[in-house]
């Protein structure tokens, strides 16, 4: 693997540092913590930054959708105020409800952030740049978004505020549902590269020169809706649905335990952007680009091209209500996602055994598109043909007209 | 999730609530997500105008009503002079009743912006349509600015015309946001006819029946969306809305969605009303000389006019005085508010809001 | 340093494990008992890395934190409030004795037995070797393990189905 | 270096905690509680089977384990439902109280 890399910046910290530290001690345990301590201090700094950066990317970008500026105060184009934002939150008061559930209430808050912190420990960021090369990667990566939501769960009810418990089971529910499109969706590449670690994944991308996309745009399409119902992201972000239920699972938070709630929200973006970038999307590759850009700066690149998307989403859609988010998983996602495992199973098993080459990877990227296509109208009229029985523009009639009506049958004021 | 059979779970929507516009608290019991009973709570923003108004003199008087539906100031300001003209015979010069009805209609523009932008916000949008409503709201308001100097409570209307005429400045402004608000009004249609999720968030939703909506006295927007074309504009015309052809647009199934449909269209005819009232806009003067202390003659009057929230009543009575001797407004909203209890049992939570959102109501017009 | 460094895991995940168990039988809101629990299944989950056991570590996390405690915490917030206590039987006192004798003879017997003990770590990618056991010597059981989640998630729908009220 | 031993008192203690539980609780959800404790130990004793015991097939015991929490999977989704469903005959899940049976 590492042969591969041999570009004009060879930039491999985790490689250079350890043979460093190998030539000034022999002590391998001693290397070993060096290398642990590092890594995980350059992916907390990269989550760390990242999550002030995401809030003024997101504040500068939905102010551009609407049709307003954005931060522009504070620093050359607003750039500090995130910095700002943090300084606030930490001077603020931090509340705790009297009826609150004492130490379970201040738990959540650390508890969303563990899980948000070791998606990245997956992640590629370069062929020799991984911290943590699980053979359960995908598995793995599942296992802790439901552990966000058990914490999220936790912050509702230790609250004791009806809106909190509310969210609370809002989260809940949704985890169940969007759960089971997801593991099937994040079966499908695994399907077909036959491993379940992320830099696994990645290399078969990298070294069919193919991105996984293309041969599963369903999965793609599954994964990015579960993963923002999830992520309490609009349209999915009935947890916290600001206009019904105030702020859901974190109404009673406030000062840095609320930032802390926001933060994770940025951070698990931007991990939901990095599995769809390595999984689908080649990862730290880029069709041989990555001989000449480093491979990391590639990977970020898609992971903020994903975040950009999730930020659109926000600026755009309304937000669906809770039974039609749980139709959609039910009725949608989990039937398309059973049919696509089943035609990317046969695909496999076609390609394995027939031992074909790569070029048949483009025939099923054609078949698997046109079936995406077709699939999708068909969801999609089937679901939304209710919606578009009446038309769309109110009826104009120029003069006065009541029609006469039957009895009164209004029934206000008196029981009801 | 409704039959599971939980115990009932009341939750206090407001009086600090998002999405309340107000503070007007809903108390509603729910079994799950679902409503089984909902109880309107009013009254947190009681100001007591109509009886403040007997101890001042009718022209005192005009600013409560910027204060009513302080979103619709204008309307509020007209309605209650046209009353009192009413009851003390006052003519008014043609052209001050074009001005009423140019700004009127401005005034009509930017409260159902608010009106549409507020809903989809209801409905879950992250502000993105709210902001590209106040885009061309903000536009109107600078046309009042210019006007009277002040945005939201203008206090424009006088007793026997308007208060100021407008400056040269105005022409080419109204001129030029005439010119591109249908091409607005359509970015508004794209932006959000099409969308799915909009449409399964309000199609079929707060259903309002023609009967109930009838028998609950329910007008404007509301009214027009049940399918029923009422309009005071046309029905018992006020100013010079005789001479301008508009029409009135309604909706076919009565849901939140048509709610919305029918306040898009009306910006529409609302553009219409205006362009032909510049056309027709006559010089002179813009007020009749009225005595400060006006004295009316004792007796009562009462008018309605169609407020961008339905319509708005101003009852005032006399006694020879110079304060009225009692003053009542018939609100648009709390009225139209009246059907929310009949509309909301056996919705979600969410549902429950968006049909909030879709009556568009103003707490400040609610408890006066 | 690596055996040690696991061994180390071994007792602080074993210790978490027992005690945040011992803490579901203490505690007296249902819902931290629920609390208390998934920590436990964590805590065993902890244990299966320690034991080279990766993939059933993440499925149990997946599964038990994931899937069967939130079916835990729904079936508690949709009884009502006054049910939510964790209070045990008055005859609890022999009952731990009960449970107390009880591992003890499984302790016992567990080292008193010779287990025919092998050295070294045996498995590589387990994922796969399991992949490969469930398809090929247990079809038959994972396809019967496939029909009882079918069968049970029937039942329970028929079970919680708003019809049944009239016939109770 | 952990021994199969450290694992079978690290079951054991589990399991008689379970027991306790399982028989101890008077609600119907804390019973199932016990219950599930009980087969993570079993599951716990499996892993370590599979880890130090010499078999022809090692991973036999991880595939067990799968089986087992496949199963408590199954037996949690329609014990809770019947926990729901006794709660709304009975207005309560207090198995004390489940005396319909008894004769």
């Amino acid at each position: 693997m590492r042969a591969v890399v041999a570009a004009w910046y060879d930039f491999d910290p985790f490689h250079e540092l350890y043979e460093w530290i190998g030539d000034v001690t022999s002590s391998e345990e001693l290397v070993y913590v060096i290398i642990a301590v590092v890594g995980a201090t350059g992916i907390l700094s990269f989550v760390g930054l990242g999550a002030l950066a995401n809030v003024w990317l997101e504040r500068k970008i939905i102010g551009r959708i609407q049709v307003r500026r954005g931060p522009n105060r504070v620093g050359p184009g607003g750039l500090l105020q995130p910095v700002a934002d943090a300084i606030k939150l930490i001077q603020k008061e931090v509340l705790q409800p009297r009826a609150s559930d004492g130490k379970l209430y201040n738990l959540p808050p650390i508890l969303v952030f563990i899980p948000a912190m070791l998606t990245f420990a997956v992640f590629a960021w370069a062929p020799d740049m991984v911290y943590a090369d699980l053979n359960v990667g995908v598995l793995y990566l599942l296992a802790l978004s439901s552990v966000t939501s058990l914490a999220i769960f936790m912050a509702g009810w230790a609250s004791n505020n009806k809106y909190a418990l509310l969210g609370a089971m809002r989260v809940i529910a949704m985890a169940v549902s969007y759960e089971i499109p997801m593991v099937l969706a994040l079966l499908a590449p695994v399907l077909f590269t036959g491993t379940m670690s992320i830099p696994g994944i990645v290399d078969f991308q990298r070294t069919n020169d193919i991105w996984l996309a293309f041969m599963l745009p369903l999965p793609v399409f599954i994964y990015a809706i579960s993963a923002t119902a999830e992520l309490n992201r609009t349209p999915a972000d009935i947890a916290e649905a600001e206009s019904e239920i105030v702020a859901g699972f974190h109404t009673e938070y406030s000062g840095m335990k609320f930032g802390l709630f926001y933060a994770v929200e940025l951070i698990n973006s931007l991990a939901v952007s990095g599995i769809l970038a390595s999984l689908f999307f080649g990862g730290y590759s880029l069709f041989g680009i990555d001989e000449y850009i480093p491979p990391w700066i590639i990977f970020i690149g898609k992971i903020y091209f994903f975040y950009f998307g999730l930020i659109w989403l926000r600026g755009t859609w309304p937000r669906l209500r809770i039974d039609q988010l749980m139709a959609f998983s039910w009725k949608m996602l989990i039937p398309l996602a059973l049919i696509n495992i089943a035609v990317v199973s046969a695909e496999v098993l076609i390609w394995r055994l027939n031992e074909f080459d790569s070029w048949i990877f483009w025939v099923y990227a054609l078949m698997n598109i046109v079936m995406m296509f077709v699939l999708l109208q068909f969801f999609f009229t089937m679901l939304t043909k209710n919606y578009y029985r009446l038309p769309r523009r109110a009826t104009l009639i120029h003069d006065v007209s009541v029609p006469s009506l039957p009895a009164p049958t209004f029934t206000q004021g008196g029981n009801a | 999730m409704s039959d599971i059979g939980t115990p009932p779970y009341v939750v206090n929507i407001g009086p600090q609530h998002p999405s309340t516009h107000g503070v007007f608290r809903l108390k509603v019991t729910l079994d799950g997500e679902r409503i089984i009973d909902a109880e309107m709570v009013l009254g947190y923003l009681h100001r007591s105008m109509e009886k403040l108004a007997e101890e001042r003199t009718y022209t005192q008087n005009i600013p409560f009503t910027d204060r009513m539906d302080y979103l619709a100031a204008m309307t509020g300001n007209l309605g209650y002079c046209l009353s009192a003209e009413k009851l003390a015979g006052v003519e008014v010069p043609e052209r001050a009743s074009y001005l009423r009805v140019i700004f009127a209609e401005l005034q009509r523009i930017a409260s159902h912006c608010m009106a549409n932008g507020t809903f989809v916000n209801d409905c879950g949008a992250w502000q993105t349509p709210l902001m590209y409503m106040f885009r061309e709201r903000e536009k109107i308001l600078d046309l009042f600015e210019m006007t009277c100097g002040a945005r939201l409570t203008t206090n424009y209307m006088r007793i026997g015309g308007v208060a100021f005429d407008v400056p040269d400045e105005w022409y080419p402004s109204i001129n030029k946001l005439m010119a591109e608000m249908p091409d607005r009004i359509s970015e508004y249609e794209e932006m959000l006819h099409d969308n799915e999720i909009l449409l399964a968030r309000s199609r079929d939703v707060g259903v309002l029946k023609p009967d109930v909506a009838i028998n609950a006295s329910v007008s404007g927007p509301v009214l027009r969306g049940c399918g029923i074309a009422w309009d005071i504009r046309k029905a018992d015309p006020y100013c010079v809305y005789d001479r301008m052809d508009f029409d009135i647009p309604v909706g076919h199934n009565g849901d939140c969605f048509d709610r919305f449909l029918v306040r898009l269209e009306e910006m529409r005819q609302s553009v219409r009303i205006i362009k032909q009232a510049l056309e027709q806009l006559p010089g002179g003067p813009v007020t009749t000389p009225v005595p400060l202390a006006l004295r009316p003659d004792p007796g009562e009057a009462y008018v309605r006019i169609e407020s961008p929230k339905g319509e708005l009543g101003f009852y005032l009575a006399s006694d020879g005085g110079p304060a009225p001797y009692r003053w009542h407004v018939r609100s648009p909203s709390f009225i139209n508010l009246s059907v929310l209890k009949e509309l909301s049992v056996g919705l979600s939570i969410a549902d429950a809001i968006v049909t909030l959102g879709s009556l568009d109501i103003n707490v400040g017009e609610i408890d006066r | 340093m690596d055996d040690t460094a696991v061994v180390v895991a071994f007792y602080v995940l074993a210790a978490i494990t027992l005690i945040s168990a011992l803490m579901v039988a203490v505690v007296r809101d249902l819902i931290h008992a629920v609390l208390f629990l998934i920590l436990s299944f964590i805590g065993v989950a902890g244990l299966y890395i320690t034991l080279s056991a990766d993939f059933v570590a993440v499925v149990q996390v997946l599964i038990y934190a994931g899937a069967i405690s939130v079916l835990m915490i729904f079936a508690v917030l949709l009884t009502p409030r006054s049910d939510r206590d964790n209070a045990a039987v008055s005859y609890a006192a022999p009952l731990s004795v009960l449970a107390g004798l009880l591992g003890a003879v499984i302790i016992f017997v567990g080292l008193d037995t010779d287990w025919r003990q092998v050295e070294g770590d045996r498995f590589g990618q387990t994922a796969a070797e399991i992949g490969q056991a469930l398809l090929d010597p247990y079809a038959l059981p994972f396809e019967v393990a496939s029909i009882v989640l079918v069968v049970a998630m029937i039942g329970a729908i028929i079970l919680v189905r708003p019809g049944n009220e009239e016939e109770a | 270096m952990i021994q199969l031993e450290h694992v079978l008192v690290v079951a054991a203690l589990l399991f008689s905690i379970g027991l306790f539980i399982a028989l101890s609780r008077r609600n119907a959800i804390g019973i199932l509680m016990g219950i599930e404790l009980m087969l993570n130990s079993i599951n716990l004793n499996l892993i370590g089977f599979a880890r130090f015991v010499d078999s022809p097939r090692p991973i036999d015991g991880q595939v067990f384990a799968v089986f087992v929490i496949t199963i408590a999977a199954a037996e949690a989704a329609v014990a809770l439902a019947l926990a729901v469903s006794i709660y709304r005959l009975r207005q309560s899940v207090d198995v004390d109280k489940l005396t319909l049976l008894k004769w």
